[in-house]
């Protein structure tokens, strides 16, 4: 059997005219050194758990983050929609911001995830 | 007539509640509580109370129904377990750099001189370098002045780095490079000497750096230098990730750490023994002068600080002096136990070999009778001590459909193992050894490096399970068990343990094969061990294969596979044994308790 | 001038070419191809050519640049494999079904007397049965006629069912039951007997049949019938479902197969072991006689089956009578063979013991002169017979980077492990084993049931995986691999060898980590095994700890993993050991033929 | 944390007014001996790749089968639309209409499929 399937990819998906570039880089660092696809929509929505999960439908891993100006949203295709995963403040610090790039890459990856106030589990 | 049995153990106080017609025992009910205090002290009465009480309300009945109540006297004996770390793992100046990042960059074998990335540019054009990238340069800085380096025509060939940044900054160099991340002390990488660094692809291991000759390769050794970076090579077997570094009097040994003698004074005979000599020494030497009067470790070292701690802990719980505590046996058992290698920059670790042991101490006949009155005088009930507890155990295990006389007993509880055995004439024979449940969590505990007990009492009592999505996990045997709701993210790709409070996730990044092989193997170590060391001496032949049938009681045959092991070992000396079920009801439990009602029927 | 070396080995052909310069050899590239046709024998030929161009094109010259050919004297070694069961498991009158069906029905615990489904409406009101259901009931006439049965008094307590219809007759159940289903030869689960059937929760075993005394509950059996359920008790440990069935003469038996005697007769001293009393025995044998001059079999038996089968192989492959043919050292080792088991009724098979053998043979000497001649005939190119290989092979590792005389290297090929030493003075000694890469194959293939030796082999030399989703796999250290295209569904939810071709779904439903294991027993068993015993002989003193160096060479040297084992094996002699990296790029490969090019400089 | 999610479900869909009852029967019956929930659909397409994959987008754990009168398709969500997992004629016998159920359970318990030709894998 021989067949094909969309590339699987982690969707960021972010406000327009993004004032927080930065929050976004961060979180995709943690996607990027995991080594997991992943790829970037920018769509009208205010709200981030609306937007993750509109980025888990359009990830074909299931796998969605939203970004707002206040928020980081980390959602998967199987959960209820108001339910995601995980959710941290904007302002958080790099660390954070990249933990919750990786735990998306470890959702797709099946590796526990990491603790958002950097402490590993132990 | 309502006749009560009650068992106080050491963990765990039972009852049997039955009602004597025609002089023959119909069992009601039976009750368990955990024991108030230490067995045989005053405290233990809250814990009888409450078991009575269970009992009777299953029966709907009251203490007042009740005209006697036996309790049992009390086998004289506690145990307490230690552990001893008999090697060592040194680096001096370091050398080599073994742990495991999860996402190390690039792939392939590097050799260069250690630089630090902010001085790569005083380099000079056609150099063969090895950066080394702390905290405070960004893997996007990195990555510019590496490849800037490259540019001038110097050789990058690999990268230290402290941030977790391995692929990032791979994936902004024009000329990959192995980088190997994570290394948390990376101020004790040394700089300016030759280092070779080595990423393997997913899922393998390195090849050139865990072969001594791989690394004569890369450092163009001697054969004398060769032998040198053994221990080296060694260490770094099986990692996906690896740097060795050259410096002129690094080194990593493993070091026997001299823990000290055991002195094992027997009634005739006394035998001494090295710790660090291994369990088998030890288990040999107490076999060569029993039976043991006491057992006393070397003063001065970690064998006697062992020993003495154990005392101590004796001495406070029966409030005697610890002299007066005698060690009468003591389970030693080989272990390997995590730890930190000194001189490690990147927190590696290393299993070191270790001595486990349990120590069995016969405290002064235990107060029965004192606690005997007390409760006669608040329960206005007849109570009497009623008899040697491994006799009535031997009772109450006859109550097993499908055994019969001679039987042999185990009871497996939480500080002793102990065997009694009775023939067809009915005279009973028994032994208390050293090491039982306690030993199983503290060798499961210790070989996982974990601290916490009741984490380990947990892996001990139950099943693993790997969560492999949100909504789904794989038991051991490999089954899969659906969930409507998701699963707590915490335990997320984690191995779990399903008790009945919910699921448990693991710290740490063993595998569920890992965890289960060192579960299985402390309770063979423990109740295997102990199962043929009892039955041997209870045997009338001291031969164990003399022995028809073993029935198992107490709480650690309840265990999901103790009985198994312990019965699939004594199947070799042709031993039916099995899990006992007293009264064809109560399992493993409840066998002192039905056998001290039982006792009143024949008069005892 | 240009000298090639090249080494014709059992498994392949290998060159080295060179130009010396000034006496000295200046390499310039090598050659590898399968060997073709037996050792020592006239096919060879084709195979040096085409070793010996792959040489030339990738240093860009031709057969006539060449000036002198160097091909090696032979060792005349040859080995094969064989494997014989020693025990059997034989159920008569079926008295239990052991199987695990991936989807039993319903939970608990049940007992009644087996009845044909369609016969269930014969049955007294208040007799518990256990209803048997054959393919030709569906499981809604099978749980309407159950329920029907139950509503009119009848106690239904379970059922054997033979189609995969547990959970869809379960869930049309008004009162649930234990059921065990996919029972394939259902006529022979007997009749109007009592039964007990188990099923477990997910993840959980069965816990009351695997006890003697939960047997004994269940069927009221007196101590002396308990004693003849153990086998079955233990038969069912670890299963999440089974049933018990109690036939008046019903029995499960382990016995032993008389496999018959092996006679060794060594130069002095003979000595005489049975097949059945394992590998050990069989091996201490064959040292107290050394040196062994010819291992027969006691003839009829199945010892001398396998022994005779073996010297057969071999006289076809060497053209001698079998009579010639001496079989000169042999390596056995205990292993484990699933088996059907005899008399079962749901497939049941279980782990016998069995002993696999190796053995190795002297050929005459090898015609390694009159390949030469052939050569030389054909090429236009002088050719000479260069050498003993195994001097040549400790020349070759000798230019290992970091090694040095004294120097052991153990060659490790397919039929045979080979081992020698080189003293400070120059002086070569060395030996030929039994057991080899072929033997590793043979354990890994028949330990999992495999008869296909293809598949074997690449359990061996590849690393697993698990793949998880049609996405990712697994790797053995737990590393995730993701892939951009769906895998093959064939592949799914499977273990895997990741071979160069793809990925090779694994039959069966071994686990990883049980594959795993028995590929790392295999090598252990075989290489570990031998490194020490082949180093023991060619030690000056016979004592392998005084041995300093060793080098490992040979296609299974590239194994990634069987280095690392002898190498952990070693090192507890004080042994540096390592793969060898011949000339610092060769690896393990290429020894032979490079010690027959520097041979050449030492005016060998 | 405590969150909700859909039941999660293996979705069928078939054609109006089916007068294939008895395949729609063997697949759920496959479905059922394995444990997993499932739940069905009725669509007018007509197409049977198209019904799996609209079942496989309504399943919250991404698993359609789509059955017509000619045929019985499994589809999963993370697959291009085209090209389903497996696909069989309705016409087939009862135990190979009865594994393609079977498999669709053991995608979502990540189990080996069984072989459409009644055949194990050996
Ligand atoms: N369900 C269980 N599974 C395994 N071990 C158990 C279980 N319940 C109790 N134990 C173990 O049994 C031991 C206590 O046994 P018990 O017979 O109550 O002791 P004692 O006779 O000293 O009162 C402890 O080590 C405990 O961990
Ligand atoms: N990459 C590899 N990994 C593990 N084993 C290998 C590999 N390549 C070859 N082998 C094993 O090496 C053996 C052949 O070794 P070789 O040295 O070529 O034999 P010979 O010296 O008899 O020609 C075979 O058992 C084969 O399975
Ligand atoms: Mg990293
Ligand atoms: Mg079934």
């Amino acid at each position: 059997m021989d067949f094909d399937a969309p590339k699987p990819e982690i969707k960021i998906v972010h406000g327009k005219n993004i004032m927080f570039q930065k929050v976004v880089d961060e979180v995709l660092h943690g996607i990027e050194e995991e080594g997991v696809p992943f790829s970037i929509e920018e769509l009208e929505d205010a709200n981030p758990v609306e937007l993750a999960f509109r980025g888990a439908e359009l990830s074909h891993l299931g796998v969605g983050i939203g970004i707002t100006e206040n928020e980081v949203v980390l959602h998967f295709i199987k959960l209820k929609e108001d339910q995601p995963i995980f959710r941290i403040p904007a302002y958080s610090n790099e660390a954070t911001l990249r933990a919750i790039g990786s735990n998306a890459a470890r959702l797709v990856k099946k590796m526990p995830f990491k603790n958002l106030d950097n402490t590993e589990l132990s | 007539m309502i006749i009560a049995g009650i068992d106080i153990g050491n963990a765990s106080t039972e009852t049997a509640l039955a009602r004597y017609v025609d002089g023959k025992p119909e069992f009601l009910s039976s009750g368990i509580v955990d024991t108030t205090g230490m067995k045989g002290t005053r405290q233990n009465i809250h814990g009888v109370f409450a078991s009575l009480k269970q009992a009777l309300e299953k029966a709907d009945l009251t203490v007042e129904d009740v005209d006697l109540i036996r309790i049992n006297e009390a086998a004289p004996v506690i145990g307490d377990v230690a552990m001893e770390t008999i090697t060592e793992t040194i680096i001096t100046e370091s050398t080599m750099i073994g742990h495991n990042p999860s996402t190390p960059g690039g792939l392939g074998i590097g050799v260069g001189v250690t630089v630090d990335i902010r001085e790569v540019n005083n380099c000079d054009k056609g150099e063969s370098v090895i950066v080394v990238i702390p905290r405070e340069v960004d893997f996007e800085d990195s990555s510019r002045i590496i490849n800037h380096a490259v540019n001038n025509g110097i050789f990058i060939n690999g990268a230290i780095v402290q941030r977790d940044d391995g692929v990032l900054i791979n994936n902004r160099l024009t000329k990959k490079i192995p980088i190997v991340d994570e290394v948390s002390l990376i101020d004790k990488v040394p700089r300016n000497m030759r280092a070779a660094i080595e990423v393997a692809a997913a899922g393998s291991v390195v090849e050139q750096l865990s072969n001594p000759y791989g690394i004569a390769t890369v450092f163009d050794l001697t054969s004398d230098e060769t032998k040198q970076v053994v221990p080296v090579s060694r260490a770094l077997i099986g990692n996906r990730s690896a740097v060795v570094i050259k410096t002129p009097a690094g080194d990593v040994k493993e070091r026997k750490i001299p823990a000290g003698q055991i002195i094992i004074q027997g009634t005739n005979k006394k035998a001494q023994v090295n710790v660090d000599d291994g369990a088998e020494k030890i288990m040999d030497a107490i076999r060569s002068v029993a039976p043991v009067e006491d057992i006393r470790g070397e003063a001065g070292t970690n064998a006697g600080g062992m020993l003495e701690k154990v005392r101590q802990v004796m001495s406070n719980l029966t409030d005697q002096l610890p002299s007066a505590i005698k060690i009468q046996d003591l389970l030693a058992v080989d272990t390997f136990v995590p730890q930190t290698v000194k001189g490690g920059v990147a927190e590696e670790f290393s299993m070191e070999n270790a001595v486990g042991i349990a120590a069995m101490v016969k405290a002064d006949k235990l107060q029965m009778n004192m606690i005997a009155h007390e409760l006669e005088a608040e329960l206005g009930v007849k109570v009497e001590v009623g008899g040697v507890e491994a006799d009535m155990a031997i009772r109450g295990a006859l109550t097993t459909p499908g055994s019969n006389k001679p039987l042999a007993i185990i009871d497996m509880g939480a500080g002793s193992t102990d065997a009694a055995i009775i023939n067809r004439a009915g005279e009973i024979k028994s032994i208390h050894l050293a090491g039982a449940g306690n030993m199983v969590t503290l060798l499961i505990a210790s070989e996982l490096g974990y601290d916490n007990m009741a984490l380990a009492e947990d892996i001990k009592k139950y099943p693993l399970a790997k969560v492999e999505s949100l909504f789904h996990i794989r038991h051991e045997d490999g089954t899969v068990q659906f969930f409507d709701k998701p699963l707590d993210p915490r335990t997320f790709a984690r191995v779990v343990i399903l008790t009945p409070n919910g699921m448990v996730p693991m710290p740490g990044n063993y595998s569920l094969e890992r965890i289960r092989a060192v579960r299985r193997e402390a309770k063979t170590k423990v109740f295997v061990v102990n199962a043929i060391r009892s039955l041997e001496r209870v045997s009338p032949t001291g031969n164990v294969r003399d022995i028809e049938f073993v029935t198992l009681v107490g709480g650690s045959a309840l265990d999901f596979e103790i009985p198994q092991l312990v019965t699939d070992a004594l199947s070799k000396y042709s031993i039916v044994s099995g899990r006992a079920n007293i009264r064809g009801v109560e399992g493993p439990r409840n066998a002192v308790a039905t056998g001290l009602v039982l006792a009143y029927e024949e008069g005892e």
